[in-house]
Parts: C-alpha cells; structure tokens; sequence
C-alpha cells in the first residue's frame, strides 16, 4: 500500500482550481435558472465542492463513480463533460443523456462517472455490483458511492454494507453529512450516534472527516481507495458539510427560518474553498493572480459551454420514444 | 353532493386542492385522536406543497412526523401502528417512492385482513403524489395506480376536484382498509368550492362531471379537467355532447356507472394519467366489453401516455401529455366528424393551451 | 421449432422444465464468462428445484453465489455489475420476495438505457417463481406478472414447456435488457422434448399449441397446460377444435398472433394464473378489442383466480385455481353447447382430476 | 427497574413445562405431518424452544409478540390456543386464522400474539410501530419481534432499528441466530462481526446470551424488557441456538450434508429441554415423577387438540371470498 505523502504544490493548485471551478459552474447555473430555461429540478453542491474534488482526485480516471440528485459537483470532479452537462440542464440533444434525464441524472463514461440519479439509495447497492464486477474480472479498479446523510436511512445502504464487507468488495462509500434532508434535521430522522459506526459494526472499515478541508478528505479517501483496491475490503468515509443554497433549486432559502442564524454563519464561514485559498496563499505560494487567471479561465470556459448548450438542437417528441429497450 | 365548479359563486367558499386535503386531515385529527400524520417533510416549511401546513402546530410532535428516508420500514411502522389501534396517514411526496414499500402495502397491509381471518384490520391511509412537469423526469412522474389496483385488499383513489379531496380523504381516514390517496401534483392549486363542514365521499363511486350522450369519457383523475375541458368545447363550438365521468376510484373500478353511460352513448374512450400497456384503462375498457359488448358501436379507445418513461427535457415533453385536443381527436374519430371542418379548427383554436406545456398554470416557476 | 410433446418419442431426449433451466444455465455458462448466478439457494442442497444444481461445482466460488436476505439491495448490486460487464442471473424462490426489489427493478434497472440516453444498458435475468399448492397461502402465491409487465423497460417471459424454457433462458440471459422469467412452480416437473444443442427462443412471440376454429384460447404459463388439456378432450369428445395460443411472452404482449386466431375464430377467452383485476389477460382482451372489435362475435372472456389472496386451507383452495373444465365451460358457453348433452357428461369425467387438487403431481407430498 | 431476582422453584418448572410442551407438540406435528393432512409448509423450532419460552415468560399477558416462519414457540409460549393453532394447520375452520394461514399464519389477540407472517422481515417493522403505537398512546406496553439471523440482513430491519432508536419505542427485538438460512450457512451472508453490534452502533442497547440456557435467557429477557417499558428504549437481543429438523417440513436432514455432523452432534447435545431437566433435578427437586405427569398432561392436551382439529368443519370455497376487505 501507498504511504500518504505531502502533496506538491502543483497537485495542492489542481484541488483548488477543481473546486473554485466547481462553484462558478453552480454560480452560473443558479444565475441562468432565473431564467426559466433549464426547466427541471437541480441540487446545487455549493459549499459541499471538498468531498467532491477531494475524493474523486484520489481515484483513477478508470476507477468509477456513482451518484444521486446532488451530483454536478461529483460529476466534475470525476472529469464528467461540463458543456454535456449544461447542455442537459438545459434539455438539448447534445447533454449527457441527450436531455432525457436533466440535472438529477447525469453520465460520462469516459471518465468512469457510471450514473446519478434521484431516487434517495438507488445507486449504492449499483456501487458495489459495479466494484463486485471488477473483482470477478480480477482488475484493479476501485468504485464510489457519493450519498448524503439522509440516504443513510435507506435500509438498502445497509443491505450494501453487509454484502461488500461479506465479499471484500473494493468500493468506497462516501457520506456527505451536511445534516439535512431537504428541510428536516438529522435530529428528526436519526437518534444521536455517528454513522459510520454503523458501518464499522458491518465491518467495514470507516473514517471521518471535515469535508470542508479538501486536503483532508483527499488524504482519508487515498489511503481508504488504496485499501480497497489492495483487497482490504470497503470502506466507508463520513465528512461533516454544509448545504449553501435551497435543497433544491438555484437561491438561498434562509428566510425559511429551518436553519439558525448561527449554524448559517458557521456554515458560510467554513468555505472550503474560502479556506483553501488561504491556506494556499501563505504555503505554496498562490498568488491573487494566479486566482485571477484561474477565474478568467474558468468564467471563459462557462461560457463555451452555456454556448454550446444554448445554440444545441432540442429534441423533440421523434426522440422521446427510442431506446426504450437496448 | 356538489357538483365541481371552476368559477366558484361569490357566496361559496373555494379552497384549492392542497387546502382542502388540509382541511380534511385538520378536521379528523380534531374528531379522532387516534389520527397521527407522518411523512418527509410533512412538518417542513413547505408542508408538502401547503397541505399539511400548521398540523404540527395544532397537534402537537405527538401526532404530526417527519420520518427517516426508509419508505418500507416506515410503512410497515405505520401498519403495526394501526393494528396497535391508531389510525396512521402516510405522506410521499412522489409515488415512485413508494416502490420501496411495495412489500409492506402488498404482503402486509393489503392481506392483513383476510389471511388473519377477519381478526384484525389496517385503516391505513398513504397519500401519494403523481408528479409531472418541470423535468420531473423518468423517476419522479410516474403514475402507479395500476399496480396497486390490482392488489386485492387495497383501496386506490384518485380524486379530482377539492371538494372530492376533502370528502374522500375524510373516507379514506374512517375507513378501516387501507387506502392509497393518489393525487396529481397539477391538481393542488385548483380550486373548487368546499364546504367548511365535516363531509364524507365515497370510496367507490365516480361522477358524471359533463353530461352527453355521444361519446362516454371515463377519465381518471386530471385528465378528467382535460376530458372537462375538451367536452365544453366540444359542446360550444360543435354542439357535441361527451359524456365525462371522472372515475374517482381505481379500486374498486364504478364499472356501474361506466356501463349506464356507455348503454346510452355506444361509444368508450378511456383516459388515464399513466403508461399505456397495464393501465388501468385497459382493465376497465376489458370489463366494459366482457360485461356489455353489444351495447358498444364501435371500439373503446384508450388515451394514455405512450409507453416509455418520461423525458426530462422541455423539448421532448411538449407532446408526451395527452390533453383537451387528444381527447377531442378521439371522440371526433369515433363520431365521424370531419377534420377538415372550420368549426374543429375554431375548436383546437378554443383549446390551446396558453404558457409554458410543462407548468399546472403560468404562476409555476419551478423548480418543484 | 418443435412442437412441445408430453408423450416424447424414444429417440428424443426428454428434460423437465428444471432440468431445461439448469441445462440453458449452463451452456450459457461455457459460452460466455461474464455469465454469473446468484441467489437465496441457489448452491444449496436443494438447488431451487433442482434447476441450479451442479453449476457451483462446475463453475465455482466466483460464478455461482448464494446471498443474504436482502432483494432490493442485491437486485441493485446485480444491476451495477450488469453495468460492468457481467450477465448475472437472480434468483426468487417466490415471485412474492420480488416486490421488496421493486425499486430497484422499476426504478433502475427499467429504466437505466432510456434515461441515460442508450449509454449503457442492463443486461439482467430475473428469474421468479410462482407458487401454487400445498396450502402456500396468501404471501407465497402471488402471480405478479402484470405488475411488472406495466413498466417500460422490462422484458416479462412466463415459458410453459421444458422446451421453450431453455430456449428463452438463453435469448433473456443473451439479451441486453432486464428480463423477468417467470416460471411457474407447477411446470418443473413436467417434461418435454429439449434438444442438447444451444438453441434460442424468441422473447416476444407465442405460439400455437394446439390448433382449432371454435374459439381461441391464449392462455399464460401453467394456464396454457389446462387449455391444451381442455383443447385435447373437446376435440375427441365433442369434435369442438379451439385454438390454444400458449402466450409465452408477457410484455411484450404478442397481440398479433391473438389478433390472426380471433380474424378466424370470432371468439375469445384468456387465460391467466393471476387475480383477474389488473390482470395482463385484461389488457390483452383491451388491445383485441381496441384493434379488432369487428372480428369479435360475442364478448371476450377471461379465466383468472378470484380476486382474493390464496387461502392456505386444502379444502378452501378445492375450486380457487381455475383448471381444464372452467375453460372447457366457457368456451361451451361460447359457442353454445348444451351442457346436458351426454357428449358433456363424458367430457366432464375425462377431464376431471385425479388425486388431490393442491400437488402438480401424485409424487408431490410436500411441504415445498 | 426491577432488579432481576433468582427464580423460585414453580417459575422454573413453569419455565421447563412450557418448552417440554412446545417440544412435544412440535413433535406431534411432525409425526401426523406423514399422514398428509396437514397440508402447508412447516418450520419447526425444536431445539430453540428455550428463546420463545424464556422471552414470552418475561412479559405480560397485554405484552405484545410479532413473529415469523417459525412461529409455533412464539405463539405457544405466550400463551396461544393450542387447539386453535393445530386446527389451523389442518386447515380447518376453527384454526386461528379459519385455514386461511396454516402454519405460517399464526395470530391470538386474546393473548397479544398480533401475528406471523413468512416475507422474512415483514413483522419486524410492524412490531416497531405497535410499541410506538402504545407510546403514543401512553400505555405500558411492550412488543416482542421475534426473527432469526438471515432476517437481520434484509434492509428494513435497520430501518426499524433506526426509528425505534430514534423514538425510544419500546419494543424488543430478538434475533434467533440458529446460524442458517435455510441451508445456507451465515458465513455465506454475512462477514464475520456479531450483529448484536450493528443494533448498538445504531444506537439499541443489545445484549447476547445462550439461547439453549432458558434461565439466562429469561433474566436476560427480563431485564431488557424492563428497561424498554422505562422508557429506556428498544433493546436487541441475540440467542445462539439450534435447528434439530429441516428448514421446513417435520423431517431430520443430515443427509443433504449441509452442516458437519460434529456441528449436528453439538447442536443435540445443546438441548435446552434435557440440560435444564438435569438441573432443575438436581437443584429445584424436579423428578422423574414430576415430569412423568407433564408427559402425561401434554399428551392428553395434544390429543384433545388434534381431535378438536380434525373434527372440525372444513371451510369451502364459499368462505374463501368473505373478508377481503374489513
Ligand atoms: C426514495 C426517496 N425518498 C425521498 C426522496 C425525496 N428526496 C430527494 S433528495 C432528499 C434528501 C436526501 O438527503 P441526503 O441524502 O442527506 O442528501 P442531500 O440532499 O442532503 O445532499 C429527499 C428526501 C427521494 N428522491 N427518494
Ligand atoms: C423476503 C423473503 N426472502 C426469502 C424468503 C425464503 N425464506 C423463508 S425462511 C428463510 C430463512 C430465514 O432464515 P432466518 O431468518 O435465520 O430464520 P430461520 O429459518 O433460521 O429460523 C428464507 C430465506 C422469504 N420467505 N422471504
Ligand atoms: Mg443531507
Ligand atoms: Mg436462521
């Protein structure tokens, strides 16, 4: 197995960059849906970009993913297509899914990014099948399971647990605890234990972290993957988070008043990426223009892709009633 | 009983849909304290689009829940619950999810009765909501009746108006089965004029909404708005009378009613909010022709949506609906009139629908 | 193709239905590695009737696995290493155990090539028992075949001979789709003429199994057994010839072959192992109706249990399954034949049961 | 709380009668079985009489039970009708459920047994949501779930673990871990971690014991069922026990091969009925004498049942259609 080692400052500028770049792709989308044109449901990952960017730049590109409704931050993270997933949004031909599944259902196997999709639990037990399948085919690769803490629940999470511990499957379960299901607190749909040792009394192994500090969760989920892909079993990693915006939907929804103040605060005030540029700043050396050039690149390459997606073909009912059936 | 009106006389009251289920759950809960209501987000700010807004307020964290997303387990709590003497109400927000309970509702809640030999009962209700528009997509727009109608033992509704809402709810509550509440997320903001008072519905009768005798439409749940809809167009601008029924029920099926309209029309057209092939059309189109075959003129015709799931593109929805002008289609079909004719174009004229395809109405913006 | 024979003759091979299931397994198998087999039983003593037997011993730890209780979460597993490159094939000792995977199989597995725009596709067999007998009561003898066949997506086969077992088992596990076969408990015993050689039956199409004029019978699964039984003693008896479509394939429906025996029989009854409302015979009788209304003499039928779960007791079960002389009834019915006639007389005796109506055989002796 | 306190002689020979009872039916049950008139599928729990026994002892009369497949213990042990249980099992009409269930189906009111069912895990939840039922309604009661090990691993199982900590509901729940599923070791299912330990992670108070020792698993019973009706919260019981006879049906099945007959010879030895026999001789005075009459009496009441059964009225079809819905 891989020992930990430091990061270099090129790897340290990548993470940063992944999720800055992240942020201003949500940015824009929250900015465009006022619109009215990207007419289907999204869940926006803003201040959630660590556990996404942190986790994925651990993995290989042929290593997969997996994902549920809040997915554009993994998708990304994982090197998913950003104009195939604007142009979804906004239901054109050229999306991911050709705009059959829009924001909640994303793809890009070239990336190994296998699929998200809406109903709460519905991927996970799809994380270990694929990481049994590489097992059986004896190669090397590694599977993600990104849910949240609501998806905890689902007794299928559990059915997932026990069968990867029972066959050592190489997946890695990625629980994004932000504390929320929609508008109710975990207080209201869990009693007061950790998770994830839950999932260490299944026997897999578990760590925990603060999913605001991207070098944290990279570290956790590099040794967690080496394990994994060493044969040591599945691993379940649980990072502490917080939701920015409406569960669903392009604003903030403070003014519902199911979040305090305080906890608002503390949440906006752990940016992960806030943080990051910090740290960066002082240690390896960041520079205001380094960040400048990034934004510019970034905001250059949103625009491209609003483009691409604006001006693609939408399709219309003649496309909606093929590929039923393989 | 009141017959729905969409433009509510000044001296009546008028609630919406969402309100009325309100209302309902309200007014049980008062009279029966055995009534608790539990579902993911039922206490939330937005209280499952308004309808069970303030609950907790009035009855207390005793009686009002949020629950864990654990749809089978949940289920199977409020089925124990019942058998244990209280008299759940189970919330999801769409009914896709509620594929995760399909053990509980079939093997438990719905044979509970009869393999225990009458010794015990489930009055069990489960609201469940039929989403559509707004990129919903192949997972949240679904439209399951047929798949718990045909479990024996299981009551499934679908009301249409708010004044049905109320009083089948009221029902469904007392009633000592249980009961799937089926409603179609584009029929919470309708309004309809409800009265204040405790009213029951039945749970086993359809309604006559458009009297006629061309044509029977025997349509479930927003499609009988569509069905409405196409026969006062029909009626203006053709002289046309359709006949609709708004099923309210899909288990048990009012075949009754649907026999006594089509031995005066001749003529079947069926509309349903779901997939084509296993819909509750086709069964009861079967049970038209197996009951009264030589009182049709002509086929029955099925209007239902094409068989595969729902897109989520804007783009591709725009047809995948059937609506007001499917229905006239059909019913002109059948009574051979003629395409060609300046009173049809008048009439798609009339019919068109105004503003966006994939919004209940223009003041929707999304995303829910 | 060959035409399924009970009596095989010397020199063909004869299989039961399990035998043909373990046969396809395992020429599928040989040929194609990705090919797995997972479930409850599956490497046990017992081998799910036999069907499963010798395939961990030939193929191992790694292609043949037992599981936990746990159907949703090892449906979703079993898709995922669909989406990986693997061909599994699970197993349900019972059909019933299915609805805890219902999420799973509707929401995913139905689904995955549409909503991801044809990406990537999910080539799983399911393979469902359906129980009967032996007091399996209420919860171990569901016949939920329409329940899935309403859902885009998903391939539904029931085969009813040994021969068309293997055939089909190989097409679904050879498919790209999810398949459901479904297999009824009362056919593993039975035998049937099965070539050694790979071989490969068609998913959407029936077949003739016996071949008459009078009125067509599609009958699913066991029910197209007893219709053949019912066909064989009409003719020798009464000389009435009914056509006997063994419907093989659930969704899709191969309403053409209905639609071409009714164009010459004028008449129709269907015959399914399910409860009757929601049934897939109705909406076979729907699509007939819809498409050929004017071939039809008289009213459709449909042969089905009642619409009640399955008692336990011996003695309630006596007359709940619906067998050669229910069919035989109506299709005298039909075609109006005096049933106090002593042609009737002697058919009734030809046809009646031997030994106790709840074991497929008279080597039955329980308690599986 | 009750402190546990030492059993006096008549609550042990109560305790030894009603596993001998249980015992002897069960096998009475077995040998008529040959005759082919019972005609449904039976699980029977000879051998892990001593869970049901020392369970059902520790509630009361308006204490409920949830149980399985393998019910007849459960039933039997708080008190079910015996006539009524084997005129169910013939299917008659004054069976408990009128024939419609057979063995499978077992259900007394009278004495709080709500009901068994065979979908594995199917009860599980409902017996969570009786005892939240009697919370709200703020009554005393608890409510026994009994199911064995392979249950544990379907999901819904965690789920109700997860509300019933949540709520603090007092119900118990008590896993008969005979090792196998059907034929199907737990080694095949299971990774190798107790499961007592995944109901604690989640938050359950759990204890484990010897479910061939009746005395350890009545105090064990006893003191976790008073804490859940203190409003301690759910508790999770595992009993290590023994199935002497096939899955289902009345018959041995060593020769299938499926367990070692070093692992059958211990399971034999591990009687619960011989060995608390031998204790209570030599410590409460119990004699050949003594046990002589409980033969005598339990095969007396066995033979009233099965001649209560048999000459019961066999319902028909007619009564097959009545009931569907209340
Ligand atoms: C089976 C199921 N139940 C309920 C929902 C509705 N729903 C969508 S997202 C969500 C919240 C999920 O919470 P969590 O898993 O913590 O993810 P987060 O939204 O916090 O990222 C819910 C309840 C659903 N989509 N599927
Ligand atoms: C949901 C479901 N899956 C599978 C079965 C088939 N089945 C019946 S009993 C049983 C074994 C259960 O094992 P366990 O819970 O340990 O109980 P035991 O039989 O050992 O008492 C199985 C797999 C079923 N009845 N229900
Ligand atoms: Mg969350
Ligand atoms: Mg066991």
């Amino acid at each position: 197995m891989k020992q930990v080692r430091a990061m270099d400052t090129v790897e340290q500028s990548q993470l940063f960059h992944s999720m800055l770049r992240i942020r201003r792709i949500e940015e824009a989308l929250a900015r465009k849906y006022a619109e009215q044109e990207m007419r289907c449901p999204i869940h926006l990952c803003v201040g959630q970009e660590a556990i996404a960017v942190g986790v994925c730049a651990a993995l290989n590109q042929t290593d997969l993913v997996f994902s549920n409704h809040r997915a554009h931050g993994h998708y990304l993270a994982k090197g998913g297509g950003l104009a195939e997933l604007v142009a979804e949004v906004y239901g054109r031909e050229t999306g991911c899914c050709g705009g059959r599944g829009g924001s909640m259902h994303l793809i890009d196997l070239s990336v190994g990014f296998m699929g998200s999709t809406p109903i709460v639990g519905g991927t996970v037990p799809l994380a270990v099948g694929a990481a049994w399948a590489a097992t059986l085919k004896r190669n090397r690769q590694v599977t993600v399971s990104f849910f949240g803490d609501g998806c905890f629940e689902e007794g299928v999470v559990h059915e997932s647990l026990n069968f990867a511990a029972l066959h050592k499957i190489p997946v890695v379960f990625v629980c994004e605890n932000n504390d929320f299901s929609v508008y109710t607190r975990r207080t209201e749909r869990q009693p007061d234990r950790p998770m994830f040792e839950i999932a260490q009394a299944h026997g897999v192994e578990a760590a925990t972290g603060n999913g605001n500090d991207v070098e944290e969760v990279f570290n956790i989920a590099t040794t967690a993957i080496d394990k994994a892909r060493c044969g040591l079993g599945p691993q379940f990693l649980e990072f502490r988070t917080y939701r920015w915006r409406e569960h669903c939907g392009p604003n903030f929804d403070d003014d519902l008043r199911y979040r305090l103040p305080l906890e608002i605060e503390a949440g906006l005030n752990a940016c992960p990426i806030a943080h990051y540029r910090s740290k960066l700043t002082k240690a390896n050396g960041l520079s205001g223009l380094d960040i400048d050039r990034y934004e510019l690149e970034i905001q250059a390459e949103i625009e491209v892709a609003f483009n691409f997606a604006l001006s693609s073909r939408r399709p219309g009912i003649e496309d909606a009633n093929r590929k039923v059936y393989a | 009983m009141l017959i729905a009106k969409y433009m509510p006389e000044l001296e009546q009251r008028s609630l919406s849909f969402a309100e009325a289920v309100r209302e309902a759950l309200e007014q049980v809960m008062e009279k029966d304290p055995r009534v608790i209501v539990i579902g993911e987000g039922v206490p939330d700010p937005k209280a499952i689009f308004n309808s069970t807004i303030g609950l907790r307020d009035k009855y207390g964290t005793g009686r009002v829940f949020d629950m864990p997303l654990a749809e089978n387990g949940l289920t199977g709590v409020c089925i124990g619950a019942a058998l244990n003497g209280l008299r759940p109400v189970m919330v999801h927000q769409r009914i896709d999810f509620a594929l995760l309970a399909m053990d509980q509702l079939v093997n438990n809640a719905a044979k509970w009765h009869y393999m225990f030999d009458g010794k015990a009962s489930v009055p069990l209700v489960v609201r469940m909501i039929v989403g559509r528009g707004w990129g919903q997509g192949p997972q949240h727009s679904q439209s399951l009746q047929a798949m718990f109608a045909q479990v024996p033992g299981l009551k499934v509704v679908m009301p249409t108006t708010a004044y049905d809402a109320k009083g089948m709810l009221i029902s469904a509550i007392e009633d000592d089965n249980p009961v799937l509440f089926i409603e179609h997320r584009w029929l919470h903001d309708i309004q309809d004029i409800v009265p204040e008072e405790y009213y029951r519905v039945p749970l086993d009768q359809g309604r006559i909404l458009h009297e006629g005798d061309a044509v029977t439409v025997a349509a479930f749940s927003y499609m009988a708005l569509e069905a409405l809809t196409a026969a006062k167009a029909l009626r203006t601008e053709l002289g046309t009378a359709i006949e609709v029924l708004d099923m309210r029920s899909v288990r048990p099926l009012d075949v009754g009613l649907v026999l006594n309209s089509v031995r005066k029309t001749g003529r079947l057209i069926v509309a349903d909010t779901a997939f084509r092939t296993g819909s509750i059309a086709g069964e009861l189109i079967s049970q038209v022709v197996e009951q009264a075959f030589d009182k049709l003129k002509t086929h029955p015709v099925r209007i239902t949506l094409p068989d595969h799931p729902a897109p989520t593109s804007y783009f591709m929805t725009e047809h995948y609906y059937p609506g007001p002008q499917t229905i006239i289609d059909e019913v002109l079909k059948l009574v051979g009139v003629d395409r060609h004719s300046d009173g049809y174009k008048k009439l798609c004229a009339v019919t068109q629908r105004r503003g966006p395809h994939d919004t209940p109405n223009r003041e929707f913006s999304g995303p829910f």
